[in-house]
């Protein structure tokens, strides 16, 4: 952000130190958002593939984007569920050093996207609903990255959600980063586990760029609104899923089978709908996000 | 998201005769001749921001703007506050650059064609994508697919506005989704990128459109320069990201000088339309039903039509 | 095209009993022991070549395979003559490999799983597509959609059959057009590279299919090894071309060994055949009139239908 | 092409004299052959470029794959033609050195390809024609190009073709060279200046394959039946188009006159059709392409 001109430094100061001394007020509260980022981010919590060795036992895992590369930091194949086929789609991070680094730590980059239109688009054809989850940092912030259409892979991922016939159902498991999650999360429902998190930018870069301090991350994850319940009350998802007791990282099947029973139970509604229905309930709840004023009204 | 993109700000605002170095070759422009030259170098080329306002003047005929959902305002959905609240921010953004929002939208004639126009302003915090420039968008696509116009999108943004938390995000969504209902019509849409075009802008519409133009030298990238940096902890190529790496990359159609802007912008819009104007055509027999396009009845038949939906369109379907 | 491949040429039809190195371990495997191990060296796992005949029988459940445009033969259509004419060259293929063609095509039960099952052999020419090819490609084809059953192609091929001159480069298109057809009805299609398959045949049908399988070590690519080497003037990498590398590449979904391949094969027709079931099922109302599949019935009808056609199909449409 | 056993070298030789024999009774013909192939790889012999420069005078240049590169070997963009607006896509050599290293010698990678897949999406969307122009020695014979998938990149824009909705007219102009070329080739109208050759393989690697000897060329090319009359006895081409005086390279303007008329006539034609209707005639006349034996008839 720039700064801007006009900025009279004093006022500032008395507003600030204002509002730090509400903010110690909230510092429970506080407390509680970073825990929850803390139990988003946690290394034992399950990642998609924990959930697919759980959720589905016959998963046949396909590779590439018939372009470039197999980016690992996606994973995706086609499972059997409910006595019929599902195409699931995920980001995966790496447990170990190893995994991590050739996960990219969950990282895409563009062949991982392309990889994730070209499954969508084959489950399409066969009318195979897809199922996505979402667990990543963000996209990968590489020269190579950039080079090979970083943004166009994320829009055009985003685009071919948005055409496709087949009910989408995604679930946040854990990071929600920025538009490298929100790549795979244009779903007719977005459903989200209670310990995970989304946001526009982690809340250490918030830091960086507002506060010009990546030290007060817990102030920027207090304001940014990321946590399970915040974001719900925004209506950017349409649910929260509990977690078993003490985290999905203490349970990852009874986190599975939690997320089993949500998928099931979303299918089921949205594969009662016509496929033209489906498409213009999607249209319609993604045209309906955002809040501003109008004529004096706020509108959400 | 890419908010962190550095740009060197140039302030619009100075008194008239302010005179500013060119970061291309050096010189010093005055305001006057910058202006005149739609704030490019006459010198060595480089391509100053251009304001919504003046970007709108450039391109549509003379008196045939006509603004769409001017009245739309951020309502500080989250409350943000960091070193200050975010309604203030947004309040002196209004005064420095006189828009409602880091985007304006309308209807206008360029080169006596019918076109939506929406133009990005980076002086409007950064450009950032907002609730309010998310739903404008999906007006002026809604406007083009009523009347049959084309869509232009004229882009600069430093990313989403984190100031609206995951609200912002989702504008990504959001906008996506209005360009998919225009292809369907479908009805063209172009996109010029301007410096600089970055996050959430440019995994969105930015690159969504049927044909992408960027201006010379305009920073195109994902990630911002520094954010990259930091992670590849390494110094960039110095083209990276620029329009002319973006090219030869094959992520843009093309280069065009800010003032072959307006004629190489129709001529691709005039191709596209022409192309419409076939699709639609009733060649054969089966196809007669579908709806035409063109001539002064269907246009007369899609503003009538528009009117008669402004109520309901002017509040969130 | 790139029949210019280099290939080691092991004779299979030596007497029971040759010995064979193997070009993975170097250790001397007998026939008998190869035959056994499906061809695939027990103790590197090196995948020998595997014939049209033996492919089937590995593959097809026992007594299952009916064969489709067996009667087809090439017309040596440009009384083509090299070192030796194109006619005497198919005989002798015939002979030494008891085939009519580069190519069989059937169908057959996989697993109790009715497919349409096309296998190409590599000694049989060079495993090339002339006319036969292209045209028993297409009868499979349209077999596959008439009995609404999916398509699986085992493909082995150094690219197009130089001897029917550009009618063989035409194939290329043929084929394509065939997978076309099978998109739109639709029926799954699988196709199973295996060493090698290059040129015209990699460029067409066998990189078209919804799931790509291929053999461990088979050689994917579109111009030949020597041909590459020829125009960069460079040794190429070790693994130039290899299914290693196309999975790593992106090119292909998975990598199978021999011996899991027909449960594998099954697994991923089952889920498309899943999909397709799921996708047909009148769900809703307005779309129960859509054709069904899957149950007795319908496949009983299908065949009917088929049975109906076939003086019409034997011919060219 | 392996050496199979059981052959008797001795009256391999004795057929080989005969047939020899045999071919310089034709050695006339073969000339007239071996001229066709130097006039379509004339230098001086229009390029694209140079009929889209007669042809389309407001021609629109687009760029890119979206995805890697923009390929210099394949140009492609919009113009203004009979009132409306047409695709023009093409392969382009370079006449210069400069240009032809730019160019890569007309032979195009995989983005090239992906490029051209993309033009004809737009064109589809809009109810577009599109026109190709086919001059290329093949596609680009590389490590690289093979790794970004080569093979995938033709067959998918030979997909892509044959689902277009839109009518697709295809002129050869001066080497149809195998799968680099087909690859735009896939088309309901397909034509084929005088003096253009359309071949499986280049006459000099068809020799050195076959003859073990590619000073055979000439022995290759004779065979390989690649001149536009031989290609069009073969029923692979719908028709010949006649070039200027002395062939193409001695009059663009005038090749250029003869290729806009032959267009016109061919979408005249393609338009009246419904594009179903269209779209049938076009899988209709690729399914007849071969000529093989059938029950004792040979089918062609
Ligand atoms: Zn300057
Ligand atoms: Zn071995």
């Amino acid at each position: 952000m720039p700064t801007l001109p006009g900025v009279h430094l004093k006022d500032e100061i008395a507003k600030i130190t204002h509002r730090l001394r509400e903010l110690g007020l909230s510092r429970q509260v506080d407390r509680a958002v970073w825990d929850k980022i803390e139990l988003a981010r946690h290394a034992e919590r399950p990642y998609t593939l924990d959930y697919i060795h759980h959720m589905f036992p016959g998963f046949i895992e396909l590779a590439g984007d018939r372009c470039f590369a197999d980016d690992a930091a996606i994973v995706g194949g086609l499972a059997a569920y409910m006595g019929r086929t599902i195409m699931v789609i995920g980001h995966q991070k790496g447990r170990d050093l190893a995994a991590r680094t050739r996960r990219n730590f969950g990282m895409p980059r563009p062949e991982g996207y392309r990889k994730a239109q070209r499954l969508m688009l084959l489950a399409n054809k066969f009318g195979i609903p897809v199922f996505t989850m979402i667990d990543t940092p963000g996209a990968y912030p590489g020269v190579a990255a950039e080079e090979r259409g970083q943004a166009g892979a994320i829009s055009a991922t985003l685009l071919c959600m948005a055409r496709l016939d087949v009910p989408i159902v995604a679930v946040i498991i854990g990071e929600g980063g920025s538009g490298g999650a929100l790549a795979l999360g244009l779903a007719d429902r977005v459903l989200m586990l209670e310990n995970s998190i989304y946001s526009v930018i982690s809340p250490e870069s918030c830091a960086a760029i507002l506060w010009k301090d990546s030290g007060e991350a817990h102030l920027a994850a207090q304001t940014l609104k990321l946590t399970s319940s915040q974001v719900a009350e925004l209506e950017v998802i349409d649910a929260v899923l509990p977690e078993p007791r003490g985290g999905a990282h203490r349970d990852h099947a009874g986190a599975a089978h939690i997320v089993k029973e949500a998928l099931e139970d979303n299918l089921r509604q949205l594969e009662a709908l016509h496929p033209q229905k489906r498409k213009q309930e999607r249209f319609a709840k993604f045209r309906r996000m955002g809040i501003w004023r109008e004529n004096g009204l706020t509108l959400f | 998201m890419a908010q962190r993109v550095s740009v060197n700000i140039s302030r619009r605002n100075g008194a008239p005769g302010d005179a500013e170095s060119c970061p291309g070759c050096k010189q010093l422009l005055s305001a006057a001749e910058l202006k005149e030259s739609l704030n490019v170098c006459p010198n060595c080329g480089h391509h100053f921001r251009l304001g919504a306002r003046e970007r709108v003047a450039m391109l549509a005929d003379s008196g045939t703007w006509e603004e769409i959902a001017a009245h739309l305002r951020s309502a500080d959905p989250l409350e943000f506050f960091d070193l200050r609240p975010y309604s203030e921010r947004i309040e002196e953004a209004e005064y420095d650059t006189g828009l409602g929002e880091a985007m304006i939208a309308g209807t206008c004639r360029i080169h006596k064609m019918d076109t939506v126009l929406v133009v990005m302003d980076f002086s409007f915090m950064g450009g950032s994508m907002g609730s309010v420039v998310g739903e404008k968008f999906w007006r002026a696509a809604d406007t083009a697919i009523e009347y049959r116009f084309p869509l232009v999108a004229v882009c600069a943004s430093g990313g989403a506005r984190m100031q609206e938390g995951i609200l912002s995000l989702l504008q990504m969504a959001k906008t996506t989704c209005a360009v998919d209902l225009m292809s369907q019509a479908p009805v063209p849409f172009v996109s010029i990128l301007t410096h600089p075009t970055t996050g959430g802008v440019l995994a969105s519409f930015a690159t969504l459109a049927d044909v992408i133009i960027s201006e010379p030298g305009a920073l195109l990238s994902f990630s911002g320069p520094r954010v990259i940096e930091q992670t590849i902890k390494e110094s960039l190529p110095d083209d990276f990201g620029l329009a002319e790496s973006n090219l030869s990359h094959g992520q843009i159609d093309m280069i065009v000088p800010r003032n072959q802007l307006k004629d190489r912008l129709v001529q691709v819009l005039g191709m596209l339309e022409g192309g419409v104007a076939c699709a639609l055509e009733p060649l054969w027999e089966e196809e007669a039903g579908r709806p035409g396009r063109g001539g002064p009845l269907a246009g007369a038949l899609g503003r009538i039509k528009a009117l008669a939906n402004a109520p309901w369109r002017s509040l969130k379907g």
